[in-house]
């Protein structure tokens, strides 16, 4: 995302909620951006956005936690976007991004992966970015399976339901 | 370079060595006893000099025998103790 | 020319601050007639980062890096990386330590260099403990030895513990080369250091240096004393090539005590402590038999 | 020139690469193992014609390349925190040496607790190494740094050592866009390096022997002590150079921001400089006169610029994202001691902030910035605070 923004010309940055986990362990990671140079270089305690790539950590976590009241919630889920809508001003969409990965065969059956899948539902909601732009990111940057990558976001930025 | 260095205008960015010790240090000052070589029982075998920790032994151009370099020899006493000649004696400086 | 036993060429000056008799001194000196002009080396603290003398001044006619204790290899490795780099293919890069910065302090920074391949010659002149510092106790001291942190007194407090093995810690890297010498055999050591010189890889060399002043013995015997070490097979003198033992025979055997007796340090030793000891030194010597004959190419 | 999104580590090695760094020898430390993982790629894919050196400890890396730049080679190493602190003693070795090694430290904890967060505890511990020390704000200036510290510690007269920080994750780890120069411009920026003298068969030297009381110690470490005094105006000059080719400098050793008319002023060293820009512009709009000096370089120590600056301001805060324990902050104690001879000076007071990575946010400096107008107006209330500890409830 953070490439397909900086491609658009977008000042980025993007970095890792700075952790020592092994593989497989919760992770969270921030981006910001900005038609100006950004200059903030703290956390995100109050973020615009909530992607959450797996709905099992909601039981542990407060993921929404500091989000805007007319912030967006975008998550990886097969249930409707009702079922997150917190408040009436909160926008949420979800995507089967799981399923997608798993058709795409990004990823394997056990751990799919589900991150450019996501992409796809976050241009369609964000309308920040373009498509095409998020692909060309995804296809300089997907190590393997470039094509089963940019495909899965194709289908998830069809499928993702806005509420 | 100053060989000498008088102040630290003269001096290299770093102890980096310009000269050998040769000239400087006299170690022969170290000495009690000096070996004193007879050339004439002398088998030419250069064990002397093989042995000999401080470079203070030289093999005669001529292959003659072998000199000593008093200003550097310490007077450890291997040459004599190893010459199978027995012709290197260790005699007390005066 | 007059043709001597050992290479004439010179690469150590005289006007050094090595004591009467060292063994160190006769070291260097045959190690760099071995290997000639076109070589580098690095010295850590040791000896011999003192008896070249005060700067300006240098006895060692060849490049030479002063490092800190631990980092012979390490430094080794970087001149070594830096010729490379600059495409220098025909020079040697020597590390020249002490047995305390070789097989105490600086073990790790050596077995680094040797696992990593890198093409290094590392000689350890081994005079059995800290020399340069007034002789404290090593790893590399063999056992019975007075030190002054191994002091005799009411209790048994000489050192206790064998000597480390350097040679055998090397071998278990596989190191292509690596082997024992004693200043004694110079036209051996000299073979040695040549031989070193002309594998490609990491070469390990540890080279017996009889210590007058530590081992508490008459400068004029140092040559003598080595000999006896070789000859009692207390200091066995062998080579592992690629994993292959070749162990030198001494000609005539003697026993510990007879080496033992030349030393002030192991004079507080009783007749049953020199026993055992000998037991020690013949089982090693069996076992070092032994890995020559397994170890024999057929 | 070409942008790239890439974080701090990669515009590190970026910078080791458009240096054309001969001999690397690094070893791993989270969280600098991307620097040294992306000079290995290059050195691998042949982009680098360089030797790379795995070696098994901090204290070897920095061994050898003291040693591969004794020999004349261009080096380049890469540590953080624990590693930095094993490498110490050689880092005095490498001043000694008069070996212009370039590193970039990544400014992590030092345990106990095992920290891997940014804090700069590890970096200031070698204050008296003789080594040049840089703080990064941003990863394109990370980059730029490397390139320029080459060429400054590689002057014949300076002949020094330095190295370059990135907070831990702040910079190392976060991803912006950085212009990557060319390599034609950097190799027309920086010569390569041929030292005077080095370790060279044809002319046989002894390196780093020893000096007696009565000879030449002394006069030596004096030489060490006027490089590092030439390379304040250096420095200065090389990044006037680098300005003049890419359009980009970072206000020398003391990055000031807005603080000709200011009557408060926050100094700091490292990433939250830009948070701290935010908050004083935020603060100008409501018509406060408050402004940021940035700690830049910490060796040489920009005296004379704080002096300058202390002149026209009537209160300091010095942030410190590490402790001298006994003391304060060690970039407090030493502005206080480049004020001292001043005849009227300003107040300074320490906040002790962001310790172990803890975050430094807009509300955390905006505290700062009124704690420094309550000092201006009733006078210091304490010389130095603790920022955002847990404390324990009063009452």
């Amino acid at each position: 995302m953070a490439g397909a923004l900086f491609g658009e010309g977008k000042d980025v940055q993007a970095f890792p909620y700075f952790g020592v986990e092994r593989r497989g362990a919760p992770v969270t990671a921030f981006l910001r951006m900005d038609d100006r140079p950004l200059r903030i270089r703290s956390e995100i305690s109050e973020p615009d956005v909530v992607v959450v790539l797996d709905t099992f950590l909601m039981k542990y976590v407060d993921v929404t936690a500091g989000l805007k009241p007319d912030g967006v919630l975008i998550v990886n889920s097969t249930k409707g976007p009702a079922a997150y809508k917190r408040s009436p001003s909160l926008k949420v969409a979800t995507v089967d991004a799981t399923g997608i990965a798993i058709r795409h065969g990004v990823g394997s059956r056990t751990t799919p992966i589900v991150n450019t899948a996501i992409l796809g539902a976050m241009v369609r909601v964000l309308g920040i970015v373009k498509l095409e732009s998020v692909l060309k990111s995804i296809r300089e940057t997907a190590p393997v399976k470039r094509e089963e990558n940019a495909a899965s976001a194709i289908e998830a930025y069809e499928r993702v339901v806005i509420g | 370079m100053s060989r000498q260095p008088r102040s630290y205008k003269d001096l290299p960015l770093a102890p980096i060595t310009y000269e050998d010790t040769r000239e400087a240090f006299k170690t022969g000052s170290w000495r009690t006893f000096k070996p004193v070589v007879d050339n004439s029982r002398c088998k030419k075998c250069w064990i002397c000099w093989k042995f000999c920790p401080d470079m203070s032994i030289r093999i005669l151009e001529d292959g003659t025998g072998v000199e000593i370099d008093y200003d550097h020899c310490k007077g450890c006493g291997i040459c004599a103790t190893e010459c199978p000649a027995r012709c290197i004696e260790m005699v007390p400086e005066d | 020319m007059v043709k001597t036993p050992v290479p004439a060429e010179e690469n150590v000056a005289p006007g050094h601050m090595g004591c009467p008799g060292c063994g160190a001194c006769l070291a260097l000196r045959l190690a760099l007639k071995a290997l000639g002009k076109r070589t580098i080396m690095t010295v850590p603290a040791c000896c011999w980062a003192v008896m070249p003398g005060v700067f300006p001044y240098c006895s060692i006619q060849i490049p030479v890096l002063f490092t800190a204790f631990e980092t012979a290899a390490a430094s080794a490795s970087g001149v070594r990386a830096a010729l490379d780099a600059k495409g220098q293919k025909d020079i040697n890069v020597l590390a020249w330590a002490g047995d305390g910065g070789t097989l105490d302090i600086g073990i790790q920074a050596l077995s680094g260099a040797v696992e990593r391949r890198d093409n290094i010659i590392y000689i350890c002149y081994d005079n059995e403990a800290y020399m340069n510092t007034g002789i404290q106790r090593s790893s590399s001291t063999p056992i019975g030895a007075w030190t002054t942190t191994t002091p005799v007194g009411q209790t048994r407090a000489w050192k206790s513990e064998p000597k480390k093995s350097g040679v055998e810690i090397m071998a278990a890297h596989r190191i292509p080369y690596t082997a024992t010498a004693c200043v004694s055999y110079p036209e051996d050591f000299v073979k040695k250091v040549q031989k070193a010189a002309s594998i490609v890889g990491p070469k390990y060399l540890q080279v017996l240096s009889p210590c007058p002043a530590g081992w508490k013995s008459d400068p004029e015997r140092s040559i003598q004393i080595g000999r006896l070490a070789v000859e009692s097979t207390v200091w066995p003198m062998y080579e592992v090539e690629d994993g292959v033992y070749t162990v030198r025979k001494p000609a005539k055997k003697v026993s510990v005590k007879d080496y033992f007796r030349t030393q002030g340090r192991f004079r507080h030793l009783g007749e049953k402590d020199i026993e055992e000891i000998q037991k020690t030194v013949d089982a090693e010597w069996e076992l070092l038999l032994k890995k020559e004959t397994m170890t024999a190419r057929k | 020139m070409a942008k790239k999104l890439i974080n701090g580590n990669y515009a590190a090695a970026f910078g080791a690469k458009l240096a054309r760094a001969e001999v690397i020898a690094a070893y791993p430390i989270t969280p600098q193992t991307a620097v040294v993982e992306q000079v290995a790629d290059f050195v691998a894919s042949g982009e680098m014609k360089a030797r790379y050196v795995c070696v098994e400890s901090e204290h070897s890396a920095m061994a050898a390349c003291i040693a591969a730049a004794s020999a004349g080679a261009r080096t380049f190493t890469a540590t953080s925190s624990q590693g930095l602190l094993l490498m110490h003693e050689l880092l005095h070795w490498a001043t000694g040496a008069r070996t212009p090694v370039v590193m970039v430290n990544v400014n992590r904890a030092v345990a106990p607790p095992w920290s891997v967060w940014a804090d700069q505890t590890d970096s200031i511990s070698q204050r008296d190494t003789g080594w040049m020390q840089f703080y990064s704000e941003s990863t394109q200036e990370e980059l730029d740094t490397v390139i320029m510290s080459y060429k400054v510690g590689e002057s014949p007269d300076i002949m020094l050592p330095s190295f370059t920080t990135e907070d831990a994750f702040f910079l190392s780890h976060t991803f912006e866009p950085v212009e990557i120069p060319s390599q034609e411009l950097v190799d027309g920026f920086l010569p390569p390096f041929r030292p005077e003298i080095r370790l060279d068969v044809e002319n046989p030297r002894g390196f780093g022997s020893l000096s007696m009381p009565h000879q030449w110690y002394m006069e030596l470490r004096y030489l060490i002590a006027e490089a590092m005094d030439r390379a304040r105006e250096r420095i200065l000059r090389v990044e006037q150079e680098w300005k003049e080719l890419t359009g980009r400098s970072y206000g020398g050793p003391l990055d000031e921001y807005r603080t000709e008319d200011a009557d408060v002023v926050l100094m700091n060293a490292g990433t939250a400089a830009s948070t701290i820009r935010e908050v004083v512009d935020n603060l100008r709009r409501e018509g406060k006169r408050v402004g940021l000096a940035r700690i830049r370089c910490f060796r040489p120590f920009p005296t004379e610029e704080i002096r300058a600056l202390g002149r026209r301001v009537h209160t300091i805060g010095v942030m410190d994202r590490c402790y001298t324990f006994g003391d304060g902050g060690p970039f407090f104690t030493e502005v206080k001691s480049a004020l001292y001879n001043l005849k009227d000076r300003p107040a300074v007071k320490n906040f002790v902030v962001g310790i172990g990575g803890r975050d430094i946010t807009m509300k955390t400096v905006g505290k700062l910035y009124d704690n420094l107008f309550r000092i201006k107006a009733g006078g210091l209330d304490s010389e130095k605070e603790w920022i955002d500890l847990k404390r324990p409830e009063v009452g």
